[in-house]
């Protein structure tokens, strides 16, 4: 299959079929404040019957936009300013009427999206849910409930009858994204598009949900636009991959082609950014620095150009078109070999790289941190909740500690209860052999100055009303450190230690994006030379190139800071990444620990073991079997 | 959700000993007396002696709250100073007709803001929305008693088709007690419309906004049905919270447009007993106040756990 | 740290013109449309002795002159006051007792949430304090304080204190306790923040948009209700003039002399149009 | 229905139908404008006095039950209910018979026997004979119905009943406004009084029978086929319906919900007062009196010509027009007209004169004054009050004015806690001059608001008191020196004497009102 965008020429390549989805030169504008923000310049693709078309980009790359563009679902503020969507190269979606549009909203085309919890409506049961979904086609009321329980079966939910009568919070995460896939093929469309579908689930859950969409596609012969940022997700579930970069395609390809040589300079980037269970341990990520461009003022030449370690005066000035490369994938980009260029500068880089130090060294001293059979239960008027249940661990100096687990399982309550926030209901804390589990003034002082903490919202966790130097000397100043002017000098020093520029302290944090808040964040958690860090989720709400730069960071300040870290984190990948051993946690126990590279290889826990094989690993399915 | 009330129940009843105890010495605490107020513009200190006695006003201010409140809690609010008859029949009365008063107002303010809140967020148009936006704020800005003067210049004395003021209850005769309503409770429920408009239309434009509306719609649901089957029910809990409240704007109002049309309610027997200090009177009608505040507030949260099932079932 | 250039703050993230956030909202339409209204009625207050010759509280044998006849611009009423000067007058008897009630209710309501955010039981204490103030509406608590008191500006302003200030208290107390959980909240504690520090740095600022969008509201609840108890006769002390007492004082006239009652009722509705238009663009401004 | 309701109604929806009431759903409904009207309309039309129908009264104020025995605020409901023994002719102020068909009264004044109207009964059913009479007297005596007339009540020694319908009174001394007594005091059913003054069960021998009371919203009263006066009451009934807001009484008249309105004020009446539809009726024997007290225990009060320099300040005749609609007399004694009391002189002793109050002022020594002056807060109250606050102002005293609600007002009334000055209403100068000071609490001699006692005052009351005969020559001369004495004392400042005002339909024919204020329709039809 093959997609010609620059010559609309007729399909040479799959003539027997008109494509069931044709998109041509789709423009989305959002009116904002600072005028229109261009979210989608110009994106083009068909997708074919049954076929499972992946879109990938990280945040702001347009491609929720253009998924919802699709069928006219924009909010209020957007508008689809230039192009086509045609359904069946008969019906032009941009162009048809409202009611049109609801005939084929729901009938023909499906969604679900990201996020389980609010995409339900919390009043109606899933039962009733299902019925109007049916009820908006048409289906007689005798057919809709017999048909309600024969969805939920289909998506696996057990009980389907009984279940009908449910509101949606008596369900998990994963049940309601199940009984959102429900909804979607409910009047059994011919496309399904699943925007994030998985982001909000835990690994295992992901991995579930992922494996009903495949299955249910591949049964009903529904064509997927599966929207992602996740290349493991690509890799498991989609043939085709249209990667975005600021509201442009920038290439396209088959699964196997563009996760195993890339072309632009874009997805190799993106690709080297993801943490690899696979790959050596030791090795070092690698990030794309940089920001993606400001829609609001679209960069006249190639968007990423900014970011481009290849970009010329070309790429800034012109934008380059879709070339199509043998093989039929197209790629948009001025230089012709990037692969090749790319791959020379990536091995200098990564030899730039210190290996992490090794545990040996620092095992031998007594612990920094330890826990012992630390518990929290949390009270409320009507239950109660096992939080931490009989936990015990041990932080070495230098070294860094991963703690794994889902949602729940009780990783930030130990964080929480760790930094004094919250205080243990049984067990102990020491800190260098003193008992901190309930600190007097004088330890809790200590406490302050040597254990410091990195938030994982990098929007909730600034004040937005202070600015980014008050930021982060407000532990100088809460702790009475220094003068106004050391600290003021210090401040600058941490910001730039944490890669931003000096003058950022003058600003406030909405004027930074979610990386740059982060490192504000970092260099906060810094401000009082600590000796200890603890971050909780530090990069899961970031994209994977920015994560990739902030895991580095980190684990450099860790080196040369001689820090002892906890890190803790739901994606195993990047757990790895960065610590000598590895805690798993579920339900509020520690399952299993080990040194990192050894849990990865060889776990010995159930958990452990379904954890690991729920990652989905950014390598083709075909390279894999290869392998 | 029983077990939920029967929680509730002991801090309402908290709430009401706190106020009858606080009701009881503030009004103590007014100056002027009920027995010299009684005793005409020629008392003698006998009199005046003698009424007190009778009132039993003479014996100590405990002992008088424990008396009043042994008799309050088996409903017997003892006798009005200055009717004479049970205060609890007085109450009744009164409070029959002031809840007639409130109740038809509630109607009129409900319909009136769901329609209203309802037009303000489907209504797009630029003179639609400045055309509903001034009505609301004109509707919440003018004093009831400016609103009430203009109603019964128009209907009662220069077209004559409503009566000016009085009272005929709608239980003994629906079609006149309707008329006699019609213009108080349409008066007292305008500010109120204009406030639960604003929280309807907040509601529906927020739960418009919602994913879950999003998922509607990419179901193929109509707009109608998109507005009154899935919007509109989650837009109401907060319009429900800002109703609860409203109804001691509702009862606060009733004060002002029972005196001008006439109306037998609470808010002249609240105005002459307490400028008369009946003090019986008084202290029921407040308690009375304040255990309609903590019904409402039950009320709202029962409404509140019918109408979201999170609360319900949670 | 080779990778880690410094990264400029992204360029294109433009900063607005007006930094404070209130400010910000306020210089919206909304915002300065109702501006312009409170300010044209506080200026006119204001000005009043320059704006009319006449002592409110002096008396003609002119009784309810018409607009435009004789030395009376606006008019006079029942008992030969000049009611142009009753007016302007009027608003500055207004607002000052706008003035005093609303900051007082707001500094009684923030001064009770912070005793009840820092204590559970003065919680208990402070949220029964506040139930047992709204329930009673507005106008049975201005006749039972005015039975206690007597009519005057002191008792119009406790009343509207006690209206207003379980609002005040309920919503500070709301805001804290949420922001007290924010993440930024948790971070500074982290950063060793003490209790005071917490309060005043970070939970505070952050919780105090709904009061500050509140004090607008109060003020035009204030307005409404002076003009109510003066309906029922226990508004400011006579002889000096208030809006609210002016209106009622203009019922009977209303056929007669509409101009009686227009004035005070065309300054009242400027003003709390105006108060409202400023708490919504306070509102936008702070949420954003 | 009749057909000429049937064509009211079709007219008013006709009327109704720009108004958008047809939107409202009213048209051809039951209409409740239409029902009152038709209850008042009595079939036909023409001269005579005519039979039937029912009267819509509009009242200001309610019934206190546990003021029954007082003048109470209440008019319309004690002359419909109840009789008296006499009652005054206005004009001649002569006891006519009421209850009583004739009474002689000793020569010395000491005892009086009066002969009872045969065959009267209750409404009840019970037959009225003279034990009722004594029972009556017995109960105005008791403190705790704060009678007005107590002291009157309490001359009465004995009493002895000689048949059911004879019976003589003993007095301990003569008193001249004994038959004021009378006047006031209404013939109760003494079986169900407790229940009367409970607001149970009110039950009399008047024209109309009480049905039923709704505290607040109204009384609605019945045809009495038993009474004494052959083919009256015209009315098969009387509604009284309580609307205490004075302008939405007014528009209940003008929307003709109600055919009487009862206790507008002057001010009130402003705009009907030149509608033909509607009349105004002023009894000039007069409601009552608007004054300003001084408490002579404050300085410069204590000096009368402080006193009379107040007096001279205020401008009655602005207060008459402005604050009472030109309703009623400006005149600095109290006395209405029809009282033996009244002389054009002593009425106008005090016409305003500022310059005059000045020289007093400076006379007396006092410089510039800052007092105090309290008044009801009541409408027309406030509206005088600050009239009298602005002309003290012109002479160069300063007052502040301090609004008390009706119980402060009567506690400091009674416990003589006023400030330096007041506005206030008095009544009881409408009958015998003697009764004002012996019975109007700011004129009592022993003990009043003004902390005013002077032996000469005390003396001059007594004598105006203890008159046998209240026409005597002796009498009136004892009147003028009561006159005297108030205006040269002026410890209380009469200012206006309140006309009191009906204002009906002007088809409403017949209604008067006795001394007391009270209602009387026993000839009263609507033509």
């Amino acid at each position: 299959m093959t997609v010609s965008v620059e010559k609309p020429v007729a399909p040479a390549a799959a003539p027997t079929t008109t494509p069931l989805l044709s998109v041509r030169g789709l423009h989305v504008a959002f009116d904002s404040e600072r005028g229109p923000v261009h979210a989608v310049r110009g994106v083009d693709f068909d997708l074919a019957r049954g076929e499972t078309l992946a879109i990938v980009g990280e945040s702001g790359s347009g491609k929720s936009t253009t998924a919802l563009a699709l069928n006219r679902m924009l909010p209020a503020a957007g508008r689809i300013t230039a192009g086509s969507v045609l359904l069946d190269g008969a019906l032009d979606l941009v162009t048809a009427s409202e009611a049109e549009l609801r005939e084929v909203r729901g009938a023909r085309i499906g969604m679900v999206f990201q996020d389980p919890m609010t995409s339900l409506n919390p009043l109606l049961t899933v039962g009733r849910h299902l019925d109007e979904a049916m009820r908006a086609h048409g289906v007689d009321r005798r057919r809709r409930t017999a048909r309600a329980a024969e969805l939920l079966d289909l998506v696996g939910i057990a009980e389907p009858a009984k279940r009908l009568h449910d509101h949606p919070h008596q369900f998990s995460g994963g049940m309601r994204q199940r009984v959102m896939i429900a909804l979607a093929l409910a009047n059994e469309p011919d496309v399904l598009l699943a925007d994030e579908p998985t982001t909000a689930l835990d690994p295992t859950v992901q991995d579930q949900i992922l494996t009903l969409v495949e299955d249910l596609g591949r049964t009903l012969g529904t064509a997927t636009v599966l929207i992602t940022h996740n290349m493991g997700v690509v890799a498991r579930s989609a043939a085709r991959v249209l990667v975005l970069y600021g509201g442009r395609v920038v290439e396209q390809a088959s699964t196997a082609e563009a996760l195993g040589t890339p072309e632009h300079p874009y997805t190799i980037g993106l690709l080297r950014a993801v943490p690899r269970l696979d790959a050596p341990y030791g090795t070092r990520l690698e990030g794309i620095p940089g920001t993606p461009p400001d829609l609001a003022a679209p960069p006249v030449g190639c968007a990423f150009a900014d970011r481009c370690p290849l970009a010329g005066d070309r790429c800034r000035t012109e934008q380059p078109p879709l070339r199509t490369l043998p093989g039929g994938r197209t790629v948009a980009c001025w230089v012709e070999d990037a692969p090749a260029v790319l791959t020379a500068a990536g091995s200098r880089s990564a030899a730039a790289a210190k290996p992490k130090a090794p545990l040996a060294e620092v095992a031998d001293a007594a612990p920094v941190l330890a826990v012992s059979s630390l518990g929290k239960v949390f009270r409320s008027r009507r239950n109660r909740v096992v939080a931490l249940d009989d936990v015990s661990l041990e932080l070495f100096r230098g070294e860094t500690l991963g703690v794994v687990g889902e949602s729940g399982s009780g990783k930030s309550t130990l964080v929480r209860t760790l930094v004094g926030v919250h205080s243990a209901t049984s067990g102990r804390i020491l800190f260098e052999g003193r008992d901190i589990t309930r600190p007097g003034r004088a330890d809790q002082r200590a406490l302050r100055r040597s254990v410091q903490m990195v938030f994982q919202d990098p929007y909730a966790s600034l004040n937005p009303r202070l600015t980014v130097g008050a930021i982060v000397a407000d532990p100088l100043v809460s702790q009475g450190i220094g003068t106004p002017a050391e600290r003021r000098r210090r401040v600058g020093e941490l910001l730039e230690r944490v890669g931003l520029d000096a003058s950022a302290a003058d600003r406030l944090p909405r004027d930074f994006s979610g990386g740059q808040r982060q490192r504000i964040g970092i260099a906060r958690a810094l401000a009082p030379e600590p000796s200890v860090l603890i971050c909780d989720e530090p990069v899961s709400a970031l994209d994977v190139s920015v994560q990739a730069q902030v895991v580095n960071l980190l684990a450099d300040l860790q080196a040369e800071l001689g820090l002892s870290m906890v890190f803790i984190a739901h994606d195993l990948a990047v757990v790895r990444q960065v610590s000598h051993r590895i805690a798993v946690m579920r339900a509020g126990r520690v399952v299993e620990t080990g040194p990192a590279e050894e849990l990865c290889a060889h776990p010995r826990h159930p958990y452990t073991q379904a954890l690991l094989a729920a990652v989905p690993s950014p390598t083709p399915v075909s390279a894999r079997a290869a392998a | 959700m029983t077990g939920y009330l029967l929680r509730r129940l002991p801090s309402a009843f908290g709430v009401l000993l706190l106020a009858s105890f606080a009701i009881f010495l503030v009004l103590r605490a007014v100056p002027g007396d009920p027995a010299e107020t009684l005793a005409g513009s020629d008392p003698s200190p006998a009199a005046v002696d003698a009424i007190r006695h009778d009132l039993g006003l003479d014996r100590p201010l405990l002992a008088q709250y424990a008396s009043w409140l042994g008799h309050a809690v088996r409903g017997d609010f003892g006798r009005s100073y200055l009717i004479g008859g049970s205060v609890s029949d007085l109450l009744g009365q009164r409070i029959g007709n002031t809840v007639e008063l409130t109740l038809g107002a509630l109607v009129f303010s409900v319909t009136l803001g769901l329609v209203l809140g309802v037009l303000g967020a489907t209504v797009k148009n630029r003179f639609g929305q400045t055309l509903l936006s001034a009505f609301n704020s004109v509707s919440l800005v003018v004093p009831g008693y400016v609103t009430g003067f203009v109603f019964v210049f128009l209907f009662a004395v220069t077209w004559q088709v409503l009566p000016a003021g009085g009272h005929e209850s709608i239980l003994a005769d629906p079609q006149i007690g309707f008329q006699y309503v019609l213009m108080p409770a349409l008066v007292l429920a305008l500010p109120v419309s204009a406030i639960l408009s604003r929280y309807v239309k907040d509601g529906i434009e927020q739960a418009l906004s919602e994913d879950y509306a999003r998922t509607a719609k990419s179901l193929g649901v109509p707009p109608r049905r998109l507005l009154w089957r899935h919007a509109l029910p989650n837009a109401l809990p907060p319009v429900l919270t800002a109703l609860g409240m409203q109804i001691g704007v509702l009862l606060g109002g009733a004060v002002v447009i029972e005196a001008v049309f006439a109306w037998p309610g609470l808010g002249t027997l609240a105005e002459q007993a307490v400028t008369r200090r009946d003090y019986p009177v008084v202290q029921a009608l407040l308690l009375f106040l304040v255990a309609v505040f903590v019904v409402v507030q039950l009320l709202t949260d029962i409404a509140y756990a019918l109408l979201d099932p999170r609360v319900r079932l949670g | 740290m080779t990778t880690l250039t410094a990264v400029p703050a992204s360029a294109a993230v433009r900063r607005p013109r007006i930094r404070n956030r209130y400010l910000r909202g306020l210089a919206t339409p909304r915002g300065v449309i109702g501006l312009a209204l409170v300010g044209l009625v506080l200026a006119v207050g204001l000005a009043a002795p320059l704006l009319t010759s006449y002592d409110p509280d002096f008396q003609t044998a002119d009784a309810l002159v018409s607009p435009g006849t004789g030395d009376h611009l606006w008019g006079t009423d029942e008992i030969g006051r000049d009611l142009l000067s009753r007016l302007l007058y009027g608003i500055r008897s207004d607002v000052l007792v706008v003035l005093a009630a609303v900051p007082i209710a707001a500094l009684v309501g923030c001064g009770l949430a912070l005793l009840a955010t820092a204590h559970r039981a003065a919680d208990v204490a402070v949220q029964r304090l506040f139930d047992l103030l709204l329930s009673f509406p507005g106008l049975i608590l201005g006749l039972t304080v005015t039975a206690i008191m007597g009519v005057g500006r002191g008792t119009i302003i406790v009343v509207i204190a006690l209206v207003e200030t379980p609002a005040f208290g309920r919503l500070l107390r709301g805001a804290i306790l949420v922001h007290r959980d924010r993440e930024y909240a948790v971070a500074a504690r982290v950063g060793g923040a003490g209790p005071l520090r917490l309060l005043t740095r970070h939970v505070l600022p952050n919780a105090a948009d709904p009061v500050v969008v509140h004090v607008a509201l109060a003020m035009s609840v204030a307005v409404i209700l002076e003009g109510a108890m003066s309906f029922i006769g226990i508004g400011i002390r006579p002889p000096e003039a208030s809006l609210g007492s002016t209106l009622a004082a203009s019922r009977p006239y209303l056929e007669d002399h509409p101009a009686y009652a227009l004035g005070p009722l065309a300054v009242i509705t400027a003003l709390v149009v105006g108060l409202n238009l400023i708490a919504e663009a306070l509102n936008r401004g702070a949420r954003r | 229905m009749s057909l000429s309701t049937f064509a009211t109604s079709r007219r008013t929806v006709l009327r109704a139908a720009g108004a958008g009431a047809v939107a409202l759903g009213l048209a051809g409904c039951k209409s409740a404008v239409d029902e009152k009207r038709d209850q008042a309309a009595p079939a036909g039309s023409g001269g005579a006095p005519k039979r039937g129908g029912t009267l819509q009264i509009g009242s200001i104020s309610d019934l206190t039950p546990a003021l029954l025995f007082t003048q109470n605020s209440l008019t319309a409901l004690h002359r419909l209910v109840f009789n008296t023994l006499t009652g005054y002719d206005p004009k001649t102020l002569q006891p006519q018979p009421q209850l009583a068909t004739s009474w002689q009264v000793a020569p010395d004044g000491t005892s009086v026997t009066f002969q009872l109207r045969e065959g009267v009964k209750f409404h009840s059913g019970r037959p009225f004979t003279a034990d009722d009479v004594v029972w009556a007297i017995q109960n105005l005596k008791d403190p705790k119905r704060s009678a007005q007339l107590r002291a009157t009540a309490a001359v009465v020694s004995d009493v002895s009943v000689k048949s059911p319908t004879e019976l003589t009174l003993r007095l301990a001394h003569p008193v001249s406004n004994l038959f004021d007594l009378f006047e006031f005091m209404v013939i109760a059913d003494k079986e169900s009084v407790e229940d009367a003054v409970a607001g149970k069960r009110i039950v009399g021998t008047g024209p109309f029978a009480l049905k039923s009371w709704t505290p607040g919203a109204g009384l609605s009263f019945t045809r009495n086929p038993d009474y004494f006066v052959p083919d009256r009451p015209y009315f098969d009934g009387v509604e009284v319906r309580i609307i205490p807001q004075a302008d939405a009484l007014l528009v209940a008249l003008r929307s003709k919900q109600v055919q009487l309105a009862i206790g507008l004020s002057g001010r009130d009446v402003q705009p009907v007062k030149d509608d033909g539809q509607f009349s105004i009726r002023q009894f000039d024997h007069g409601s009552g009196a608007v004054y300003v007290g001084a408490n002579v225990s404050v300085k410069p009060l204590d000096d009368k010509r402080v006193r009379q320099a107040v007096s001279f300040a205020v401008n009655r005749d602005r207060i008459l027009q402005q604050a009472l609609g030109g309703y009623g007399l400006a005149s600095s004694t109290p006395w209405p007209k029809s009282s033996p009391a009244y002389s054009d002189a002593t009425a106008k002793r005090y016409a305003y004169d500022p310059a005059r109050a000045k020289a007093l002022l400076a006379e007396a020594g006092a410089g510039e004054l800052s007092l105090p002056l309290a008044h009801l807060a009541l409408p027309s109250y406030t509206v005088a009050a600050q009239m009298v606050q602005f002309d003290l102002q012109q002479v160069g005293v300063k007052t502040t004015l301090e609004p008390l609600d009706a119980a402060k007002f009567q506690t400091q009334l009674i416990n003589q806690t006023m400030p330096a000055l007041w506005v206030g209403g008095h009544g009881f100068a409408q009958v015998h001059p003697s009764t004002l000071a012996v019975s109007a609490y700011p004129f009592n001699e022993a003990k009043n608001t003004s902390k005013f006692s002077d032996p000469q005052y005390t003396e001059i009351v007594q004598k105006a008191w203890n008159q046998a005969d209240a026409d005597s020559a002796a009498a009136k001369a004892a009147y003028q020196d009561l006159s005297e004495v108030l205006l040269d004392r002026q410890f209380v400042i009469d200012l206006v004497v309140l006309a009191n005002l009906y204002a009906s339909t002007s088809n409403l024919q017949g209604v008067t009102q006795n001394l007391y204020a009270d209602t009387v329709l026993d000839d009263a039809y609507l033509a």
